[in-house]
């Protein structure tokens, strides 16, 4: 009953001996700079994304060292700032906010709506040329002394007060926000007009769906980021003193237009993470997707509410009392679409087939990750417990629980997923599992003492600090390090992997999604033939094309309320 | 702490559930592939208006706690506080003036106004889980009623340059007996209000404003007497509170608000004063009091602000 | 990808590419509705904190060449709309004569706003160390507030009318080779949309900077 | 969201439409710009924005062919104003209340 037009090699057969795919199509540097096949530019962001995030790791090693002791390890206090100000604006805007999007979303949008391409690929191409020209800015801006205000720029010590090269990083960051406005673009145009026949907007992949809402954030988002920034430049280099306190502006309009942008591109980073968990949960529990249409809906419905919160980072700025109670408020109703999304990947696992391998266990631990990452938002959304952990290393442990235990746990499980359909290469399995626990180990490691740290009230961006902080900064620094070894690991096997892994059929896992039905790696054009979808998302019962038994009952009868997230 | 709690409660309750359901149906063999299951709207809608209650009520008890933490009681000691960078001035309504530390009495509210000269700072005291930003150009407020005797610590927690992590000090909480023996211990330095009275002649406002010895208007401008804590008519029909925000406009920017009755005269003051003669000038100011008796009523918790230090 | 007639090759026909560009288009407007939403933010902010002050300040302003620039505008969009109209109607001369028009009618914009930039500059009310308002002091500094505003309004403007005009002038050359007199003519919509929705910036810009408070 | 049914077919508005849109659109500006020397108190900039808010309906509507677009661009234009009244109505909603008695 469900076959696509379109393809040739039945799961379990051995893939075609060197057949022409993206990656042997053409050679040399131009085919590659050149390129308008969102594939190869996934490809080129890959690179660009992993060098920006060594970078960042590097910094954040330094600054890891340095706070082994009260005093100071290793450099002055101007140096340091310099340091978790880089460590901040390389992770954030060059590593986290493009890389899920810009990687995998590249690669994958076309591929799982069955499309040739995105709906604008020189502009694809444009985008990764912009990313890297904000860059460069920024990567001078580090070479020639480096910025001391923090990612946040809060004026006017940015706009005034700082002596550090902020203009060029504020410039720099200003043109990388041109690629996320073009990517967002890109994206939701290509996700409204060029799906395949038969793929309605209630079969795409949740992966889509998240996409789709990140796209929606980059696009009426990134702008306001945009702008902010380039008034603080404007201040700096022209004297428009816009935000200027000694003419009477107002430091915390700065906070507001900033924080727009800044809270969302929260969600930035952790939607498609989302989207990459809920694929891998279903492929992994050979299952259909527990509450599809919620779990998309959610999707949205956390873009569209994260636009709403964004003055929860000013509870103690001075904003009005009302102002405050208000978006505290709005903050909460963020968590019901999460909530929903954690309560439905559990009860997918409900009568599944669950195995663990590699891209599951950094599902799974998302999941777990994620829900400590959200739980502790609760503490900072209340304004009266804000007021005590906001800024101290409270908030630090918290966003790094959502960005590197939310974001780059998904980015991983994202990569080992989808890594046969991008390089045709199987990772070494083992070694990949290992990886996944050292990470997820180191990881609590470091950032739970800083829970404990923030609660005890040392406060964030500190050189130094008073010595009875001393035990819990040594463990994190000795978590930390373990971190820094699972980073590596994957690095080093996936390089291997590309040459020596053993070959990836085009359905290894086996998964349902559209782009497992095109060889891997896929053909320049993606499909020989455009495909039709006749089959509903996540469906492995209805699917004898993916060569898996038949389950042992046919027929299930619906899951029965409540009680459900205990067992059964 | 309720937030703890659920926190725990939601943390535990997926873990386990993610651990259970993930081994109770791993794969094995003649369990190849999951089974379809339906979804369920009542479970879905269940999962939702759960946690939208649990927020609600996390929203309402912070939401309370908030609003504590924002309101002054009314009669607080009053203590005021210049961030700079990176240093804190402090100034008590007695005289003494301290930087980085801040001596107070244990069991009793006290309350900090706070202003910047140059970036935005934050005034944290962990033990005492209090924290409010410190602004330029404008004040901003915040007490706590510390309750055992002590050194604190005291952090900035705002970023605000190189030695930020080095603007701090320490909160010394005396019983009241100390406390008076270290008011009365330091040096003779004159109390705000005097260092305020010799800025009012110094300035030239008693050329406009009056001497303030008497209760009558000055010869081209209202008298200041009794002004801080009542209700300002202005020329335009409103009628604002003459607290440290309208005081420090009036001032700064004399044109913005001017009283009913008066021409825009004066000049402004900016760049004439700084924030610590701005706020000697307010001490002067307060404690004139609220002699004239039609204010009386308008601000009870202003008359009983002044009354406070003259009472110990 | 290559590309068959004016079919690019991912797209299925040329319906489905004629919405895409549309759509694109649109939804790069919205980005841009936002870029300039921050600005009015920051301007509505300090209106209603200094209104006085903005008054006195907006008053400098040359309200006659404003209202004119706004009337150029307008005719250039008219102008505009009507290049779409012969690019629908197939008409190659048409299409080239009313491209014409409107970057001419975006330069003499362009000119006007810069005699008023010129008169800015005479007058010391660029903001900075030369800044010289008449006026109480802080007045003069609300003011110079106002001015950083003003500058940075019309000047990110007077970008996207620059922009504007190149874009003209590549659509143009295009047009002459008729490119756009086929059944393709996405780029002459998109440009329409783009430089229609820098006039409807200017319309805001007008009363908002221009109108505040004339009648004293 | 039936997108594949929406090949609304070109829609070529007739020149006498724009031409009365363009002379719409400069007795507006004229009349703003008289309105403005009056005194109206508090209603001048509400006037002002009123006008400019029809200028600009009219711009998008019928220069920009969004009467003749389909739905999913009329909802992106609606996605675009409602996010900047977020913006600016949210932000507002902090600066109005802070002078506000406790």
């Amino acid at each position: 009953m469900s076959t696509t037009t379109a393809n040739p090699p039945p799961a379990s057969s051995p893939p075609p001996k060197a057949h022409e795919n993206y990656l042997n199509a053409n050679y040399g540097i131009r085919s590659w700079l050149l390129t308008t096949d969102h594939k190869r530019i996934a490809l080129l962001y890959l690179v660009s994304v992993t060098i920006f995030f060594a970078m960042g790791g590097f910094f954040a090693m330094l600054i890891r060292l340095q706070l082994l002791t009260p005093e100071g390890f290793l450099v002055g206090p101007d140096t340091y700032n310099r340091l978790f100000t880089m460590h901040g604006v390389m992770m954030i805007f060059f590593f986290l906010i493009p890389s899920i999007p810009a990687v995998l979303g590249n690669f994958l949008i076309p591929l799982m709506i069955g499309a040739k391409d995105l709906a604008f690929p020189k502009l694809n191409l444009l985008s990764w040329y912009i990313f890297n020209i904000g860059a460069l800015f920024t990567v001078y801006a580090i070479v020639t002394g480096g910025v001391d205000t923090g990612w946040t720029f809060y004026t006017p010590y940015s706009s005034i007060y700082s002596n550090s090269q902020v203009s060029a990083a504020v410039i720099g960051i200003f043109i990388t926000g041109f690629s996320s406005i073009l990517t967002g673009l890109n994206f939701v145009v290509t996700i409204h007009t060029m799906r395949a026949p038969g793929m309605t907007w209630w079969r795409l992949p949740i992966f889509v769906w998240t996409q789709y809402a990140t796209s929606i954030i980059f696009i009426l988002g990134t702008p306001v980021l945009a702008i902010t920034l380039a008034l603080v430049a404007a201040e700096r280099l022209l004297h428009l003193g816009i935000f200027d306190p000694r003419l009477g502006g107002d430091p915390l309009l700065f906070q507001h237009l900033f924080w727009f942008y800044s809270h969302p591109a929260v969600y930035i980073m952790i939607l498609p993470a989302m989207g990459v968990t809920t694929e891998i949960i279903a492929t992994f529990a050979r299952k259909n997707l527990y509450g599809y249409k919620a779990v998309a809906m959610a999707s949205l419905g956390i873009a569209v509410i994260g636009f709403l919160v964004w003055a929860h980072h000013m509870f103690v700025a001075g904003i009005s009392i009302y102002a405050a109670m208000a978006f505290s408020l709005l903050s909460y109703l963020v968590a019901i679409p999460s909530a929903v999304k954690v309560f439905n990947w559990t009860a997918t696992l409900y009568r599944g087939s669950v195995s663990w391998q590699t891209p599951m266990l950094y599902a799974l631990g998302f999941i777990g990750l994620f829900v400590m990452g959200g739980m502790t938002g609760l503490f900072l959304a209340a304004i009266g417990a804000d007021v005590h952990v906001h800024d101290t290393y409270f908030v630090v442990a918290h966003f790094h629980y959502i960005m590197v235990g939310g974001a780059v746990m998904g980015y991983l499980g994202g990569l080992h997923y989808w890594w046969p359909k991008i390089t045709g290469r199987m990772y070494p399995e083992m070694l990949a599992r290992a990886a996944a626990i050292i990470l997820f180990v180191g990881f609590n490691l470091t950032f739970f003492p800083q829970f404990i740290l923030g609660y005890l009230g040392m406060p964030r961006r500190y050189a130094t600090y008073p010595p009875e902080f001393q035990v819990l900064n040594v463990f994190s620094t000795a978590g930390a390090s373990i971190l820094g070894l699972g980073y590596l690991l994957p690095i080093c096997y996936f390089v291997w992997s590309m040459r020596y892994g053993p070959k990836a059929s085009s359905n290894p896992w086996p998964a349902t999604g559209l782009e497992w039905q095109t060889s891997s790696p896929p053909p320049t054009e993606n499909f020989e033939v455009t495909p039709v979808v006749t089959w509903e998302p996540y469906d492995f019962e209805h699917r004898p094309d993916l060569g898996l038994p038949k389950p042992e009952r046919a027929r299930p009868k619906p899951l029965e309320a409540p009680g459900l997230e205990l067992g059964d | 702490m309720a937030l703890i709690v659920v926190a725990v409660f939601f943390s535990v309750l997926i873990g386990v559930g993610i651990f259970y359901l993930s081994f109770r149906y791993r794969r094995r063999p003649g369990h190849e592939v999951g089974q379809l299951v339906e979804g369920s709207q009542l479970l879905e809608i269940t999962w939702m208006v759960i946690p939208f209650i649990i927020a609600m009520v996390l929203f309402a008890w912070g939401a309370k706690l908030y609003v504590t933490i924002r309101q002054s009681p009314s009669d607080a000691l009053d203590v005021y506080v210049v961030g700079k960078q990176w240093m804190w001035k402090i100034q008590h309504t007695d005289g003494r003036r301290e930087f980085n530390e801040l001596h107070v009495p244990v069991n009793r509210d006290i309350k900090l106004t706070m202003i910047s000269e140059d970036v935005i700072h934050d005034f944290f005291v962990p033990a005492f889980r209090v924290k409010m930003d410190v602004l330029p150009g404008r004040y901003t407020t915040l007490w706590f009623r510390p309750t055992k005797t002590g050194r604190y610590h005291l952090f900035c927690s705002q970023y605000c340059g190189t030695n930020h992590s080095e603007m701090g000090g320490w909160v010394d909480v005396m019983e009241p007996s100390q406390y008076q023996a270290w008011l009365s211990g330091g040096s003779n330095s004159e109390s705000p209000e005097q260092a305020g009275q010799r800025l009012f002649t110094s300035l030239a406002c008693v050329s406009c404003h009056g001497d303030l010895s008497g209760s009558g208007p000055g010869p081209r401008a209202p008298s200041l007497r009794g002004l801080y804590g009542s209700m300002v008519k202005l020329s335009d029909g409103r009628t604002v509170l003459a607290d440290d925000a309208y005081l420090r406009e009036s001032v700064l920017d004399p044109g913005a608000k001017i009283v009913a009755g008066y021409d825009n005269i004066m000049p402004t003051f900016q760049g004439v004063v700084s924030e610590d003669q701005l706020l000697q000038l307010f001490a002067y100011i307060k404690s004139l009091g609220n002699q004239p008796a039609q204010n009386a009523s308008a601000a009870p918790g202003a008359s009983a602000t002044t009354a406070a230090p003259a009472a110990q | 990808m290559e590309r068959t007639g004016s079919l690019f090759g991912h797209f299925r026909d040329l319906d489905q590419q004629r919405e895409t560009a549309s759509l694109g288009m649109w939804v790069f407007l919205m980005t841009e509705v936002m870029f300039f939403g921050g600005m009015f933010l920051a301007y509505t902010v300090y209106r209603w904190k200094y209104h006085d002050a903005f008054a006195a300040a907006s008053r400098e302003l040359n309200v006659t060449m404003g209202a004119l620039n706004t009337g150029v505008l307008i005719l250039s969009s008219f102008t505009m709309a009507m290049a779409v109209w012969a690019s629908q109607m197939r008409k190659r001369n048409l299409l080239c004569i009313f491209l014409i028009a409107t970057m001419l009618l975006g330069a003499a914009f362009l000119t006007i706003k810069g005699f008023e930039y010129a008169q800015k500059f005479e007058h010391h009310l660029v903001p900075g160390p030369n800044f010289n308002f008449p006026g109480p002091e802080a007045e003069a500094q609300h003011a110079e507030i106002y001015f950083a505003l003003y500058f940075m309004m019309t000047g990110m403007h007077a970008l996207h009318m620059i922009i504007g005009e190149g874009m003209l002038l590549i659509l143009l050359i295009y047009a002459w080779k008729g490119s756009f007199t086929g059944d393709y003519h996405a780029p002459i919509e998109n440009g329409g949309l783009y430089w229609h929705f820098v006039d409807i910036v200017w319309i805001f810009l007008f009363p908002l900077l221009y109108l505040i408070d004339l009648h004293h | 969201m039936e997108t594949r049914s929406e090949h609304a077919p070109e829609h070529i508005v007739p020149i006498k439409t724009y031409a009365l849109i363009c002379a719409t659109l400069l007795v507006l500006t004229l009349t703003t710009y008289l309105v403005a020397f009056l005194d109206l108190g508090p209603f001048n900039i509400v006037v002002a924005i009123v006008i400019a808010c029809i200028k600009a309906s009219l711009v998008v509507l019928f220069f920009m062919h969004a009467a003749y677009a389909p739905r999913r661009t009329r909802l992106v234009i609606l996605a675009g104003m409602f996010w900047m009244m977020l913006l600016i109505g949210l932000s507002l909603a902090d600066y109005m209340t802070r002078a506000l008695p406790r």
